[in-house]
Protein backbone atom coordinates (compact mmCIF):
# COMPACT_ATOMS: atom_id res chain seq x y z
CA UNK A 1 0.00 0.00 0.00
CA UNK A 2 2.96 2.01 0.74
CA UNK A 3 4.14 2.08 -2.64
CA UNK A 4 1.39 2.00 -4.03
CA UNK A 5 0.76 5.36 -2.33
CA UNK A 6 4.07 6.58 -3.30
CA UNK A 7 3.54 5.68 -6.41
CA UNK A 8 0.45 7.41 -7.26
CA UNK A 9 2.03 10.27 -5.58
CA UNK A 10 4.89 10.29 -8.33
CA UNK A 11 2.35 10.36 -11.05
CA UNK A 12 0.73 13.64 -9.61
CA UNK A 13 3.98 15.31 -9.05
CA UNK A 14 5.14 14.79 -12.46
CA UNK A 15 1.60 15.98 -13.76
CA UNK A 16 1.95 18.85 -11.85
CA UNK A 17 5.64 19.53 -12.96
CA UNK A 18 4.41 19.13 -16.46
CA UNK A 19 1.67 21.25 -16.40
CA UNK A 20 4.50 23.88 -14.85
CA UNK A 21 6.64 23.34 -17.59
CA UNK A 22 4.10 23.78 -20.35
CA UNK A 23 3.95 27.94 -19.47
CA UNK A 24 5.06 29.71 -22.22
CA UNK A 25 7.16 31.74 -19.46
CA UNK A 26 8.19 29.23 -16.99
CA UNK A 27 7.35 30.23 -12.72
CA UNK A 28 10.89 30.08 -11.42
CA UNK A 29 9.83 30.84 -8.50
CA UNK A 30 7.13 28.11 -8.30
CA UNK A 31 9.68 25.76 -10.22
CA UNK A 32 12.19 25.83 -7.09
CA UNK A 33 9.27 25.01 -4.42
CA UNK A 34 8.64 22.11 -6.66
CA UNK A 35 11.88 20.74 -6.51
CA UNK A 36 12.34 21.90 -3.02
CA UNK A 37 9.50 19.84 -2.28
CA UNK A 38 9.32 16.78 -4.92
CA UNK A 39 12.24 14.51 -6.17
CA UNK A 40 12.34 15.89 -9.90
CA UNK A 41 11.67 13.24 -12.77
CA UNK A 42 14.76 12.43 -14.20
CA UNK A 43 13.56 12.87 -17.46
CA UNK A 44 12.82 16.42 -16.63
CA UNK A 45 15.91 17.01 -14.40
CA UNK A 46 18.85 18.61 -16.93
CA UNK A 47 16.37 21.23 -18.00
CA UNK A 48 14.59 22.36 -15.25
CA UNK A 49 18.13 22.21 -13.39
CA UNK A 50 19.15 24.76 -16.56
CA UNK A 51 16.17 26.93 -15.80
CA UNK A 52 16.70 27.32 -12.20
CA UNK A 53 20.74 28.40 -12.88
CA UNK A 54 19.49 30.92 -15.57
CA UNK A 55 21.39 28.97 -18.14
CA UNK A 56 17.92 29.39 -19.50
CA UNK A 57 15.28 32.15 -19.72
CA UNK A 58 11.97 31.91 -18.31
CA UNK A 59 10.86 32.29 -21.71
CA UNK A 60 10.82 29.47 -24.04
CA UNK A 61 10.32 31.05 -27.23
CA UNK A 62 14.07 32.16 -26.19
CA UNK A 63 15.44 28.98 -25.45
CA UNK A 64 16.75 27.97 -29.11
CA UNK A 65 18.25 31.61 -28.98
CA UNK A 66 20.26 31.57 -25.73
CA UNK A 67 20.66 27.69 -26.26
CA UNK A 68 22.83 28.73 -29.93
CA UNK A 69 24.81 32.15 -27.52
CA UNK A 70 25.87 28.90 -25.28
CA UNK A 71 26.87 27.02 -27.22
CA UNK A 72 29.24 29.56 -29.76
CA UNK A 73 30.46 30.65 -25.75
CA UNK A 74 31.65 27.52 -25.29
CA UNK A 75 33.17 27.02 -28.46
CA UNK A 76 35.10 30.13 -28.45
CA UNK A 77 36.66 29.78 -25.04
CA UNK A 78 37.10 26.11 -25.64
CA UNK A 79 39.03 26.86 -29.13
CA UNK A 80 41.31 29.29 -27.46
CA UNK A 81 42.59 26.98 -24.97
CA UNK A 82 43.08 24.89 -27.67
CA UNK A 83 45.17 27.88 -29.67
CA UNK A 84 46.90 28.67 -26.38
CA UNK A 85 47.44 24.76 -25.91
CA UNK A 86 46.55 24.86 -22.89
CA UNK A 87 44.29 22.25 -23.61
CA UNK A 88 45.49 18.89 -26.23
CA UNK A 89 43.36 16.26 -27.39
CA UNK A 90 44.92 14.02 -24.44
CA UNK A 91 43.25 16.51 -21.71
CA UNK A 92 40.71 14.66 -19.34
CA UNK A 93 37.39 16.29 -20.11
CA UNK A 94 37.31 17.54 -16.65
CA UNK A 95 40.47 19.49 -16.94
CA UNK A 96 39.11 20.89 -19.73
CA UNK A 97 36.31 22.43 -18.34
CA UNK A 98 38.04 23.60 -15.39
CA UNK A 99 40.66 25.45 -17.64
CA UNK A 100 37.28 27.05 -19.30
CA UNK A 101 36.34 28.05 -16.29
CA UNK A 102 39.81 29.73 -14.90
CA UNK A 103 39.75 31.65 -18.30
CA UNK A 104 36.09 32.68 -17.88
CA UNK A 105 36.81 33.97 -14.70
CA UNK A 106 40.42 35.62 -15.71
CA UNK A 107 42.31 33.00 -12.87
CA UNK A 108 44.25 31.01 -16.02
CA UNK A 109 47.23 29.89 -14.77
CA UNK A 110 50.80 30.69 -15.86
CA UNK A 111 51.98 27.76 -17.95
CA UNK A 112 55.36 28.13 -16.97
CA UNK A 113 55.09 28.21 -13.51
CA UNK A 114 54.25 24.07 -12.77
CA UNK A 115 52.01 24.88 -9.47
CA UNK A 116 49.89 22.36 -7.47
CA UNK A 117 46.05 23.07 -7.78
CA UNK A 118 44.28 25.01 -5.65
CA UNK A 119 41.87 23.32 -2.96
CA UNK A 120 38.62 25.32 -4.94
CA UNK A 121 40.64 23.98 -8.09
CA UNK A 122 40.12 20.51 -6.80
CA UNK A 123 36.62 21.03 -5.36
CA UNK A 124 35.49 22.28 -9.14
CA UNK A 125 36.78 19.27 -10.64
CA UNK A 126 35.17 17.02 -8.51
CA UNK A 127 31.93 18.61 -8.89
CA UNK A 128 32.47 18.33 -12.84
CA UNK A 129 33.27 14.66 -12.51
CA UNK A 130 30.05 14.16 -10.56
CA UNK A 131 28.33 16.36 -13.37
CA UNK A 132 29.76 14.49 -16.46
CA UNK A 133 28.43 11.43 -15.59
CA UNK A 134 25.05 12.79 -14.56
CA UNK A 135 24.77 15.09 -17.97
CA UNK A 136 25.47 13.74 -21.38
CA UNK A 137 25.75 17.03 -23.77
CA UNK A 138 29.38 18.65 -23.22
CA UNK A 139 28.01 21.87 -23.59
CA UNK A 140 24.86 21.47 -20.90
CA UNK A 141 27.51 19.69 -18.50
CA UNK A 142 29.96 22.70 -19.07
CA UNK A 143 27.57 25.35 -18.33
CA UNK A 144 25.86 23.17 -15.33
CA UNK A 145 29.00 22.83 -13.36
CA UNK A 146 29.63 26.57 -13.69
CA UNK A 147 26.99 27.74 -12.58
CA UNK A 148 26.28 25.33 -10.20
CA UNK A 149 29.65 26.08 -8.39
CA UNK A 150 29.10 30.40 -9.01
CA UNK A 151 25.43 29.81 -7.59
CA UNK A 152 26.63 27.76 -4.54
CA UNK A 153 29.60 30.62 -3.91
CA UNK A 154 27.67 33.46 -4.02
CA UNK A 155 24.95 32.20 -2.53
CA UNK A 156 26.32 30.17 0.02
CA UNK A 157 29.64 31.10 0.73
CA UNK A 158 28.85 33.31 3.75
CA UNK A 159 26.99 30.15 5.03
CA UNK A 160 28.91 26.95 4.44
CA UNK A 161 31.71 28.36 7.23
CA UNK A 162 28.76 27.56 9.73
CA UNK A 163 27.06 24.11 8.96
CA UNK A 164 29.59 22.25 10.81
CA UNK A 165 28.07 24.03 13.53
CA UNK A 166 24.48 23.30 11.81
CA UNK A 167 25.38 19.52 12.24
CA UNK A 168 26.83 19.14 15.81
CA UNK A 169 23.14 20.98 17.02
CA UNK A 170 20.79 18.69 14.68
CA UNK A 171 22.93 15.94 16.06
CA UNK A 172 22.75 16.85 19.16
CA UNK A 173 18.91 16.67 18.55
CA UNK A 174 19.02 13.40 16.74
CA UNK A 175 21.76 10.92 18.84
CA UNK A 176 23.31 12.97 21.83
CA UNK A 177 24.93 9.46 22.40
CA UNK A 178 26.81 9.24 19.23
CA UNK A 179 27.35 13.22 19.02
CA UNK A 180 29.46 12.45 23.02
CA UNK A 181 31.27 9.86 21.15
CA UNK A 182 32.76 11.84 18.16
CA UNK A 183 33.59 14.83 20.84
CA UNK A 184 35.61 12.29 23.20
CA UNK A 185 37.20 10.71 20.54
CA UNK A 186 38.04 14.32 18.85
CA UNK A 187 36.86 13.34 15.90
CA UNK A 188 34.31 16.28 15.13
CA UNK A 189 36.91 18.88 14.11
CA UNK A 190 38.23 16.04 11.66
CA UNK A 191 35.47 15.33 9.72
CA UNK A 192 35.15 15.41 5.96
CA UNK A 193 33.38 18.73 6.07
CA UNK A 194 35.01 19.79 2.46
CA UNK A 195 34.08 16.72 1.03
CA UNK A 196 30.53 17.40 2.40
CA UNK A 197 30.09 21.42 2.35
CA UNK A 198 32.46 22.05 -0.43
CA UNK A 199 32.07 19.51 -2.92
CA UNK A 200 28.68 19.26 -1.91
CA UNK A 201 29.49 15.04 -1.81
CA UNK A 202 30.26 14.97 -4.83
CA UNK A 203 32.81 11.84 -5.04
CA UNK A 204 31.27 10.79 -1.81
CA UNK A 205 27.86 9.54 -3.14
CA UNK A 206 27.05 7.79 -6.51
CA UNK A 207 25.13 9.85 -8.52
CA UNK A 208 21.91 8.52 -8.41
CA UNK A 209 21.42 9.67 -4.72
CA UNK A 210 23.88 12.68 -5.39
CA UNK A 211 21.42 14.22 -7.99
CA UNK A 212 18.65 14.22 -4.89
CA UNK A 213 20.55 16.34 -3.22
CA UNK A 214 21.57 18.47 -5.88
CA UNK A 215 18.05 19.20 -6.63
CA UNK A 216 17.66 20.65 -3.51
CA UNK A 217 21.10 22.91 -3.28
CA UNK A 218 20.08 24.06 -6.87
CA UNK A 219 16.66 25.31 -6.19
CA UNK A 220 17.67 26.84 -3.22
CA UNK A 221 18.75 25.10 -0.08
CA UNK A 222 22.61 24.74 1.07
CA UNK A 223 21.18 23.09 4.44
CA UNK A 224 20.28 19.65 2.98
CA UNK A 225 23.93 18.90 3.18
CA UNK A 226 24.01 18.79 6.76
CA UNK A 227 20.96 16.82 6.74
CA UNK A 228 22.82 14.30 4.52
CA UNK A 229 25.91 14.73 6.82
CA UNK A 230 23.56 13.90 9.83
CA UNK A 231 22.17 10.81 8.18
CA UNK A 232 25.19 9.33 7.23
CA UNK A 233 26.52 9.63 10.36
CA UNK A 234 23.16 7.78 12.25
CA UNK A 235 23.65 5.40 9.14
CA UNK A 236 26.54 4.25 10.65
CA UNK A 237 26.40 4.84 13.94
CA UNK A 238 27.41 1.11 15.03
CA UNK A 239 30.61 1.46 13.01
CA UNK A 240 31.24 5.00 14.06
CA UNK A 241 30.58 3.70 18.13
CA UNK A 242 33.32 1.18 17.25
CA UNK A 243 36.10 3.50 15.89
CA UNK A 244 38.41 5.53 18.60
CA UNK A 245 40.97 7.52 16.31
CA UNK A 246 39.83 10.50 14.81
CA UNK A 247 41.84 9.54 11.53
CA UNK A 248 40.06 6.58 11.24
CA UNK A 249 36.76 7.91 11.72
CA UNK A 250 37.45 10.37 8.34
CA UNK A 251 39.27 7.38 6.61
CA UNK A 252 35.86 5.91 6.81
CA UNK A 253 33.28 8.66 6.15
CA UNK A 254 35.92 9.73 3.31
CA UNK A 255 35.27 6.18 1.27
CA UNK A 256 32.00 5.28 2.70
CA UNK A 257 30.15 1.97 1.44
CA UNK A 258 27.71 3.12 -1.60
CA UNK A 259 25.20 0.82 -0.60
CA UNK A 260 22.73 2.18 1.25
CA UNK A 261 23.11 6.06 -0.04
CA UNK A 262 19.61 6.43 -1.72
CA UNK A 263 18.28 5.23 1.51
CA UNK A 264 20.12 8.01 3.52
CA UNK A 265 19.50 10.88 1.21
CA UNK A 266 15.68 10.16 1.20
CA UNK A 267 16.27 9.86 5.24
CA UNK A 268 18.13 12.70 4.94
CA UNK A 269 14.97 15.29 2.82
CA UNK A 270 12.68 14.05 4.91
CA UNK A 271 14.66 15.19 8.53
CA UNK A 272 14.93 18.64 6.38
CA UNK A 273 11.71 18.92 5.75
CA UNK A 274 11.19 17.72 9.64
CA UNK A 275 13.17 21.03 11.12
CA UNK A 276 13.32 23.18 8.26
CA UNK A 277 9.49 22.80 7.26
CA UNK A 278 7.87 22.43 3.34
CA UNK A 279 7.25 24.67 1.71
CA UNK A 280 4.04 25.28 1.12
CA UNK A 281 3.28 27.67 -1.97
CA UNK A 282 0.99 26.36 -3.67
CA UNK A 283 2.77 24.37 -6.73
CA UNK B 1 2.08 41.71 -21.02
CA UNK B 2 4.32 44.32 -21.68
CA UNK B 3 6.61 43.22 -18.96
CA UNK B 4 6.51 39.91 -20.57
CA UNK B 5 7.84 41.42 -23.90
CA UNK B 6 10.55 42.95 -21.61
CA UNK B 7 11.43 39.94 -19.78
CA UNK B 8 12.17 37.86 -22.63
CA UNK B 9 14.49 40.74 -24.74
CA UNK B 10 16.25 40.89 -20.81
CA UNK B 11 16.74 37.19 -21.27
CA UNK B 12 18.42 37.02 -24.42
CA UNK B 13 20.55 40.28 -23.93
CA UNK B 14 21.82 39.04 -21.18
CA UNK B 15 22.72 35.31 -22.80
CA UNK B 16 24.30 37.75 -25.96
CA UNK B 17 26.29 39.91 -23.41
CA UNK B 18 27.79 36.66 -21.55
CA UNK B 19 28.92 35.49 -24.90
CA UNK B 20 30.16 38.81 -25.23
CA UNK B 21 31.90 38.93 -22.20
CA UNK B 22 33.45 35.73 -22.75
CA UNK B 23 35.26 36.52 -25.93
CA UNK B 24 36.51 39.61 -24.67
CA UNK B 25 38.18 37.16 -21.35
CA UNK B 26 39.41 35.22 -24.31
CA UNK B 27 41.35 38.35 -25.62
CA UNK B 28 42.86 38.99 -22.63
CA UNK B 29 44.25 35.69 -22.26
CA UNK B 30 45.49 35.84 -25.47
CA UNK B 31 47.14 39.24 -25.12
CA UNK B 32 49.07 37.61 -21.81
CA UNK B 33 50.42 34.72 -23.61
CA UNK B 34 51.50 36.89 -26.78
CA UNK B 35 53.33 39.24 -23.90
CA UNK B 36 55.09 36.35 -22.78
CA UNK B 37 55.87 34.88 -25.50
CA UNK B 38 57.29 38.10 -26.98
CA UNK B 39 59.62 38.63 -24.40
CA UNK B 40 60.81 34.95 -24.24
CA UNK B 41 61.93 35.39 -27.80
CA UNK B 42 63.29 38.68 -27.33
CA UNK B 43 65.56 37.02 -24.89
CA UNK B 44 66.64 34.13 -26.76
CA UNK B 45 67.30 36.61 -29.77
CA UNK B 46 69.31 38.51 -26.95
CA UNK B 47 71.64 35.36 -25.97
CA UNK B 48 72.10 34.13 -29.65
CA UNK B 49 73.01 37.74 -30.83
CA UNK B 50 75.52 37.33 -27.62
CA UNK B 51 76.54 34.30 -28.49
CA UNK B 52 77.17 35.17 -32.47
CA UNK B 53 79.35 37.95 -31.31
CA UNK B 54 81.54 35.99 -28.95
CA UNK B 55 81.78 33.58 -31.99
CA UNK B 56 82.92 36.63 -34.22
CA UNK B 57 85.41 38.02 -31.40
CA UNK B 58 87.00 34.71 -30.77
CA UNK B 59 87.24 33.78 -34.93
CA UNK C 1 3.92 51.88 -27.93
CA UNK C 2 4.17 47.81 -27.79
CA UNK C 3 5.63 48.17 -31.17
CA UNK C 4 8.07 50.32 -30.17
CA UNK C 5 9.39 47.89 -27.13
CA UNK C 6 9.86 45.79 -29.14
CA UNK C 7 12.19 47.34 -31.75
CA UNK C 8 14.28 48.74 -28.79
CA UNK C 9 15.10 45.02 -27.43
CA UNK C 10 15.63 44.44 -31.26
CA UNK C 11 18.18 47.37 -31.79
CA UNK C 12 19.60 46.54 -28.27
CA UNK C 13 20.31 42.76 -29.01
CA UNK C 14 21.55 43.58 -32.45
CA UNK C 15 24.19 46.01 -31.24
CA UNK C 16 25.32 43.46 -28.83
CA UNK C 17 26.05 40.60 -31.33
CA UNK C 18 27.48 43.60 -33.34
CA UNK C 19 30.09 43.57 -30.45
CA UNK C 20 30.33 40.34 -29.98
CA UNK C 21 31.16 40.24 -33.81
CA UNK C 22 33.62 42.32 -33.39
CA UNK C 23 35.54 41.28 -30.36
CA UNK C 24 35.71 37.81 -32.08
CA UNK C 25 37.47 39.29 -35.17
CA UNK C 26 40.29 40.58 -32.49
CA UNK C 27 40.64 37.21 -30.84
CA UNK C 28 40.64 35.43 -34.39
CA UNK C 29 43.26 38.19 -35.38
CA UNK C 30 45.37 37.36 -32.13
CA UNK C 31 44.95 33.26 -32.09
CA UNK C 32 46.56 33.63 -36.05
CA UNK C 33 49.75 35.61 -34.79
CA UNK C 34 49.93 33.26 -31.59
CA UNK C 35 50.42 30.56 -33.75
CA UNK C 36 53.09 32.31 -35.87
CA UNK C 37 54.61 32.73 -33.04
CA UNK C 38 54.81 29.29 -31.66
CA UNK C 39 55.87 27.95 -35.22
CA UNK C 40 58.70 30.83 -35.08
CA UNK C 41 59.69 29.46 -31.84
CA UNK C 42 59.71 26.00 -32.84
CA UNK C 43 62.16 26.47 -35.46
CA UNK C 44 64.30 28.20 -33.50
CA UNK C 45 64.34 26.10 -30.71
CA UNK C 46 65.16 23.55 -33.45
CA UNK C 47 68.10 25.25 -34.73
CA UNK C 48 69.20 26.08 -31.26
CA UNK C 49 69.20 22.65 -30.86
CA UNK C 50 70.93 21.65 -33.98
CA UNK C 51 73.42 23.88 -32.57
CA UNK C 52 74.13 22.72 -29.79
CA UNK C 53 74.47 19.25 -31.28
CA UNK C 54 77.17 19.85 -33.30
CA UNK C 55 79.01 22.05 -30.91
CA UNK C 56 78.92 19.28 -28.65
CA UNK C 57 79.99 16.72 -31.89
CA UNK C 58 82.92 19.27 -32.44
CA UNK C 59 84.32 19.55 -29.07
Amino acid sequence: AYYEKVGFRGVEEKKSLEILLKDDRLDVEKLCTFSQRFPLPSMYRIFVWKVLLGILPPHGDSHALVMSYRKQQYEDVLQALQVMRFVQSSTPQVEVYLHMHQLESLALPRRTEVTPLEPEAEDFLAIARAMAKIVESSVDCYWLIKCFVNQYSNKYGDSVPHLPKSLEHFLSLEDSRLLNHLRTCNAMSKLPYNLWFRRCFAGCLPESSLQRVWDKIISGSCKILVFVAVEILLGYKIMLMGMNKPEDITQFLENMPQENTDAIVTKAIDLWHKHCGTPMHSV
Amino acid sequence: FLEDVKSQAKGELQASQSRYQAQRQVTQALQTELLELYSRLEKEDAVAGAGAAAAAAGG
